[in-house]
């Protein structure tokens, strides 16, 4: 009976304590027509050595990849230390941080992710952090219609995440929030601030702004505020987190800075590992944060006037005003958010943002190389960050199809989520390559639509 | 001391960061950072020593026996760390090829057949990232169902009071209004209300059974009956299927969608809070509507599902496969388990609830439902031992720590007062469970003592009793300079 | 400059208080001529991740092989918790325990250790541990020629690990002790003790007797334990710890039980690889202790008559006695042995008895199935435990070479160090191998031979 | 509580072991094990639980400032740790072919000509397992040097005073007398002394430089004239490299042979005590006598070096490769460092140790030698104290604890009464520094106000001070069922 640590000998002096012959007699007030019979379709149990072979077995044929996709999840580099401190037991094995007394060490690293994360994000607070980007924009949007008032209506720009589009639409739809897309321009790939300034947009909550978008483009993210702004709806920011080391934060967007920020937090010391777990963030203006989701950690002190911190305004919360509550979330992410702090810790901001430049670079470069191939072309004239779609001459399958047996993941199809633009790859090169990785992978193109 | 105040300008780790500066950019000037970034300047060791040190302030099921109802805290094991952890599950990238990756599809696919197998139910998504979004999921699924038949009408979900907070914030954030039944004095939902609140705005129950009061919902078929008979659906809230696993299958009870939460029952890491990992399980009808993606396996090759081949699904509710390396660990854990584990795990934790229930009724605790059997948990009441001294459950809780123990879950539900509820999970051993009994009595004797000690609790914390009043009427909530 | 904390201007103040003004001025003490040029020969440095993917890349072509050499080092389930709690901090990077009451937990650890080893091998009181196996044979006949005072010479079988061998030679000889090797049987690979009697041994300090021995093969312990001391030399064991849940530990061989028990503990939880860090072990009658080299852990009590662990006896140690020291021994292989002695905890006697049984199994099982091969011979007749010798019709080389084509490493080839036994190969399979390894392996070997 | 005390017969973890009995068997009766074996019958996760909380009883380098002075306890980079421990060099057999191991071997032989590099000796072997043993070795090969010349008569070893007590072990172990000559005044080697002691029975000097007591051996030029005249060879301890790598080449000084100790200079960690791994470099002349194995590159291909191509090893002193895995440490930090980091090393740990005797001699700390720079290293002498107040070097050590920090090494060297010998190590900052300082201070206050509280420290560690005496008088060295 494996984890089961009761002899023979314990198992007779607990039932006769309990007045009960047999285990069994402890199941009799369930219905005797309920207790199933025995299972089917479970395995025997395997022995530790035999799971470990089999799981390498496994691993062993999934092999390893030259990676350059990106499309909301990014390869980096992680130091050792993130995942040997954050797996320690006292962090992997503990719960959510109920009993304060017991559990300072995770309370106060929460509250040092929520200021960094405030901080990175040019917000005033985070909270402990979301299930992942996509759930947290669906929250974001949530919280704009609910501070909003007057209008459920948000606005999303098609250059955000498709997936984090189909999220939220599933999340919000249920509380009859209108979803509009609002289409981007095919010549730069970005939002277009004139256009919108001539749209009949009027009545909305909130208008959703990616930075870098979908496409890797930077958007003009201080026009999109400011106009978010002039309508009396509230701006989201949708952001990678490493690309604030060097681009404007969602807080100092326009002149009166973004509402509040969301996004993906993998690239933060997160492995890809086939999608999850990863986390999401949210960060917000200090009027805001009654209406924000998630666990919060405050600073507080104890009896004796000494730090301490604690899980805070959980008034918003289930667990206190059940239906009504801000959301029905309870748990976060928080042995991720555990590593990302040790992440952000051991890179610092200088860190960051050499792993930020360093990803921009790469990626320059492996453009430049691929667009030097005949048949390889930019699909768009705006500027990107450390991703960039590139329109080819052939089917963007068959191409990675044939990358895929030199053994080069080369980028993420566009075809399916934007047929619109025809034959159109994205490609990403964080700093994890290196400069005969790129060549390389020039050279894989250059032979496969030679 | 915050990891901020270990931070000086300059300070930098060079081995974990690209060394040279980048060559080219051609990012325009106006959208280039102009503020400073907060984040810590801190030496590699100091960053080390300094989360180190914080980890060994917290309790943990690796140091600490940790009864804390309604969470399943039981042992997590190692190998399901470290072999969802080999180097090529985690450098995958979510949206690699399908055949890159069939060897973690594999055991994602066994993963959905075992879930089903154990719950009796006719598919399995994988895709919620913790009860409360698996909560959510179902709660759609109902609601696409009455919406696929044309039935608009069905605006209400029934939740019985004992229930976790988040079944009616689920239900609210589902559009829907929440009506709420009461229990009985054993602790089951009283079936003449249910029979009273059910009519043709049913749109579900959401139910835990073993119910949160930590008994068995006797009625279980009968509520079923009843609610399905008035057009409605049955939710089942897997929180406390450790309980039963093995046992009675909720596809059996009647059940047309549950969510299992694998943080409880399939051990996966607590972590600290999250990530959890809560699949749903949907009976016959609802197959059409479960969330994409699911695991697919034609002849020897596996696939994802996707919105071609389920059309009517509610869709996408994460950006790629929820929690895939919480998923790989539950994967881990079952395979470990096998057969004979799966019945054995609520055989055990039955068998460690009842017995500390019993021997802490022999203590002098007072059971709030003494006539019933405990299911893995039970519960506490200090009512008695409040109106004569004043101390109350969370005064014991804290008092608990100081023992050496995480305190059980105070104040819920909240219909029993002054109430903890105790689980004990089936990895505790005996000698644990009679170390606890005899903390607990010695506390009982202090408080008969010493009643302001135990009221001045903890006292071996690393900080004494913490003033939550002032964290929510003064918020500090993020570091910042010079603050 | 990785690693180093110090910022411009910690470096400055630091300076200014010692009266420096640079730090090439506190080394104004060393003779300007020694200072060393620029060195050459050192790379720059890499950056974590540069040195991981270098390091990936190098594991990578080494790659994985089915393992069936012993031969001194086998190949057993490491249980995932061993090396999880192992490297934690708190063990891995804490020094020995020379602050008993800061090092509670190393010293406490050690005691437990102490204690298996002295049940396993049937002896009163273990060492904290040794270097490895090899040098805990030599420290085990320099405490026999120490306590024998009258003879100063080691009789040592040939079947004793051949390097263990030289090993021991290498170091006794410093000190002027002779080691007498002695012939095995060629039929049955022991040591005959009816041999050893008719041999005119007479003064000698001890007996070395491995079990199993070299060859895998059973010696007649018990014999030549009496046979040891019926000529007033003491008897030391040479033992593979995971057998000695099966067999006859060395405290209980013949009528009075060896005198000292030593052995390589890589087998107790420690990975191959690649030959260390393994560590030795040591145990003894409470007769003997007191001449034991090495760390010994006591358990006392403190001022409030709390239990509490220290180091103890260290009057026979070279900080305290400096050349009167019975060894100049000062570091064990503290960590090796934190992992072994949780994976003690973990398996317990019983999963130790069922690992050591199913080796013997699948050792006999796999002989089994290479002897039908036609040009495959067991070499001897005495019982084995996990590891035996087969005779080829072909040289092991060229045989162990085909193998290694099919991804198998077939054994260990005996005719470097036994050039008599002709074209022996020595075979090992453990419990990690399945039924389906050792048929893949009698297949293969029916390939290369037929 | 032992984890013995947590044992229950028949409780057993099933998932650790084969499951099934085996299945053939022929093992003689009469070699069967009749005795029980008395290891502990816990729970996989009383396990886990109990040695997790055993470690939380340790100091460390991860947890606390560890100024153990001769013991170089700098920061251990975690990526040395699980790089080391890739599936693949974990798995690798000792004696697996040389072509299955290309890439553990390149990393050897890289590791070997680096070490080479930056001492200035001719060759390296990576064999020894702890510095002792590279003691043992280096000697061995001393005494091989003279006897294939022919010359049997030199059998003593000159020692300073001053030396690590493995250094005369070391050489009465290989057979050798020890001559033991003393320090003058200002720390140096009394150079009267060594030119009287040497001679034609001399073998050789053993010298730690800089030495331990912290300082720089200013005439080491002209005593390896005197001893090389002599005829006597010179062996170089290398406790001490960290303070002068990169800046002083052993080779340059006139060293012929030397120990490296890698779990000190090069950062792989101390385990509790050990592994260590303490390389041997040799002048040419010393070349013929080196341990095997060791590692050769022919062409793009690596081998090992054995009897065939070293007949005059002194052979082998390991049952395979030394301690591998440290190895693997090793080398991967020297690649992290690289050339500019290697300088470094020397040049901050010296700042800091001289920051660290500047700040304590303020702050009113008698120093031992306080004409002379500290190397990475100094020692604090608390001889007027104590005749003052009584208080000893071991209890301020004891204190010291108290305050979150390791204690120095005490009473080492043994000419220094009531000494602490300080290290502070490269890898501290300034900060942790100045707080060590001021918790030095205040102890100076405790010992004028509260000198028997300081006497009776530690106060705040799990156990009160030990009884060593006890310990010795009555050894309980293994616990033993029913006692």
């Amino acid at each position: 009976m494996p984890f089961i640590p009761h002899t023979k000998e314990d198992v007779a002096e607990m039932l006769a304590s309990i007045g009960a012959k047999t285990i069994e007699e402890l199941f009799d007030e369930i219905p005797k027509e309920l207790i199933s019979d025995e299972l089917t379709g479970v395995p025997p149990g395997l022995s530790e050595m035999e799971i470990t072979r089999l799981m390498m077995a496994r691993a062993t044929q999934d092999g390893f990849y030259q990676n350059f996709i990106g499309a909301g999840a990014y390869e980096h580099h992680i130091p050792a230390a993130v995942w040997q401190i954050t797996t320690r037991g006292e962090f992997y094995s503990s719960y959510t941080p109920y009993q304060a007394e017991a559990s300072q060490g995770t309370l106060q690293l929460l509250y040092e992710y929520q200021s960094m994360m405030a901080s990175l994000t040019g917000m005033d607070v985070s909270n402990a952090s979301m299930y992942d980007g996509a759930t947290a924009l669906a929250e974001a949007a949530l919280m704009a219609v609910r501070s909003h008032k007057s209008s459920r209506r948000i606005l999303i720009p098609q250059t955000v995440h498709p997936v984090y589009r189909q999220v939220v639409r599933a999340i919000v739809s249920n509380q009859k929030i209108e979803v509009v897309e609002l289409p981007y321009c095919t010549e730069c790939g970005q939002i277009l601030p004139e256009s919108l300034a001539n749209s009949n947009h009027e009545d909305f909550a909130a208008l959703v702004i990616p930075q870098p978008n979908f496409f890797g483009v930077l958007e003009q993210v201080d026009a999109l505020t400011d106009w978010a702004h002039s309508k009396n709806a509230f701006a989201i920011g949708v952001v990678n987190p490493t690309t604030l080391a060097v681009l404007t934060p969602p807080g100092e967007w326009g002149s009166k800075g973004a509402d509040i920020a969301v996004g993906e937090g993998q690239p933060l010391g997160i492995p890809l590992s086939s999608g999850g777990p990863y986390f999401g963030f949210m960060a917000c203006k200090n009027e805001l944060v009654r209406q924000m989701p998630g666990r919060i950690i405050g600073r507080t002190t104890d009896l004796d006037d000494k730090e301490g911190f604690v899980l805070t305004l959980q008034a918003r919360e289930q667990h206190i005003r059940r239906s009504k509550a801000t959301s029905n979330i309870c748990t976060n992410q928080g042995l991720m958010v555990t590593a990302a702090t040790i992440f952000m810790s051991l890179v610092g901001a200088e860190g960051l943002r050499r792993v930020a430049a360093q990803s921009h670079a790469n990626t320059l470069e492996l453009i430049e190389q691929l667009v030097k191939i005949k048949g390889v072309e930019r699909t768009f004239s705006g500027p990107v960050f450390h991703e960039a779609p590139l329109t080819l001459s052939q089917p963007v399958a068959d191409v990675l199809n044939k990358l895929k047996q030199k053994g080069i993941l080369g980028g993420y199809n566009l075809q399916g989520q934007y047929p619109e633009l025809g034959n159109t790859l994205l490609v990403c090169a964080t700093e994890t390559k290196t400069e005969s990785d790129l060549r390389n992978y020039a050279t894989a193109m250059q032979q496969v639509l030679g | 001391m915050l990891i901020f105040e270990h931070s000086r300008p300059g300070r930098f780790n060079y081995s974990q960061s690209p060394a040279k500066p980048a060559s080219k950019s051609a990012i325009p000037q106006n959208l280039q950072r102009k503020s400073k970034v907060l984040l810590p300047e801190v030496s590699e060791m100091d960053t080390v020593r300094h989360f180190t040190r914080l980890s060994q302030k917290n309790f943990s099921i690796d140091t600490e026996f940790y009864p804390l109802g309604s969470c399943t805290m039981k042992y997590n094991p190692r190998a399901c760390n470290s072999l969802a952890m080999l180097p090529q599950f985690l450098s995958r990238h979510p949206l690699a090829p399908e055949d890159t990756g069939q060897g973690y599809l594999a055991c994602m696919y066994e993963l959905q057949e075992i879930l089903k197998s154990v719950t009796g139910m006719a598919g399995v998504s994988l895709t919620p990232m913790a009860g409360a979004q698996g909560e959510l999921i179902g709660v759609m699924m109902i609601r696409a169902y009455h919406e696929s038949r044309g039935d608009f009408e069905r605006t209400e979900i029934i939740v019985p009071d004992a229930a976790h907070g988040t079944n009616p914030a689920t239900a609210v954030m589902c559009g829907f209004k929440v009506v709420e039944i009461a229990t009985d004095k054993d602790g089951n939902v009283d079936l003449g209300a249910l029979k009273a609140a059910v009519g043709p705005k049913t749109a579900g129950l959401m139910l835990t059974n073993p119910s949160t009061l930590g008994v068995f919902e006797k009625n279980v078929a009968e509520m079923s009956r009843v609610v399905h008979q008035a057009g409605g659906l049955l939710y089942y809230d897997g929180a406390n299927l450790n309980a039963v696993l093995g046992k009675v299958k909720p596809g059996d009870m009647g059940f047309d969608v549950i969510h299992i939460n694998l943080h409880k029952t399939f051990s996966t890491p607590h972590g600290g809070g999250g990530p959890g990992s809560a699949p749903v399980g949907v009976a016959e009808r609802l197959l059409p509507f479960m969330p994409i993606p699911i695991v697919a396996k034609d002849g020897e090759t596996y696939r994802w599902i996707t919105e071609k081949d389920k059309p009517q699904s509610i869709g996408r509710l994460s950006a790629h496969m929820g929690n895939a390396g919480v998923l790989l660990r539950a994967y881990i854990y079952v395979r470990l388990l096998g057969l004979d584990g799966m019945h054995r795990i609520s055989e055990f934790a039955t068998l460690n609830a009842n017995y500390l229930m019993a021997e802490l009724r022999k203590a002098g605790f007072e059971i709030a439902y003494p006539n019933r059997r405990a299911s893995h948990e039970f519960i506490v009441t200090l009512k008695d031992i409040k109106d004569k001294t004043g101390v109350t459950a969370m005064n014991l809780a804290k008092r608990l720590l100081d023992k050496g123990y995480h305190a059980p879950t105070t104040y819920f539900p909240l219909l029993v007062p002054e109430c903890l509820l105790i689980e004990p999970a089936e990895t505790e051993s005996k000698e644990t469970l009679d170390a606890f009994v005899t903390s607990m009595k010695e506390i009982l004797q202090e408080i008969e003592t010493q009643p302001d000690m135990v009221k001045g609790a903890p006292h071996a914390m690393p900080v004494r009793k913490l003033d939550d009043v002032k964290a929510a009427r003064e918020p500090d909530l993020a570091w910042k300079q010079g603050a």
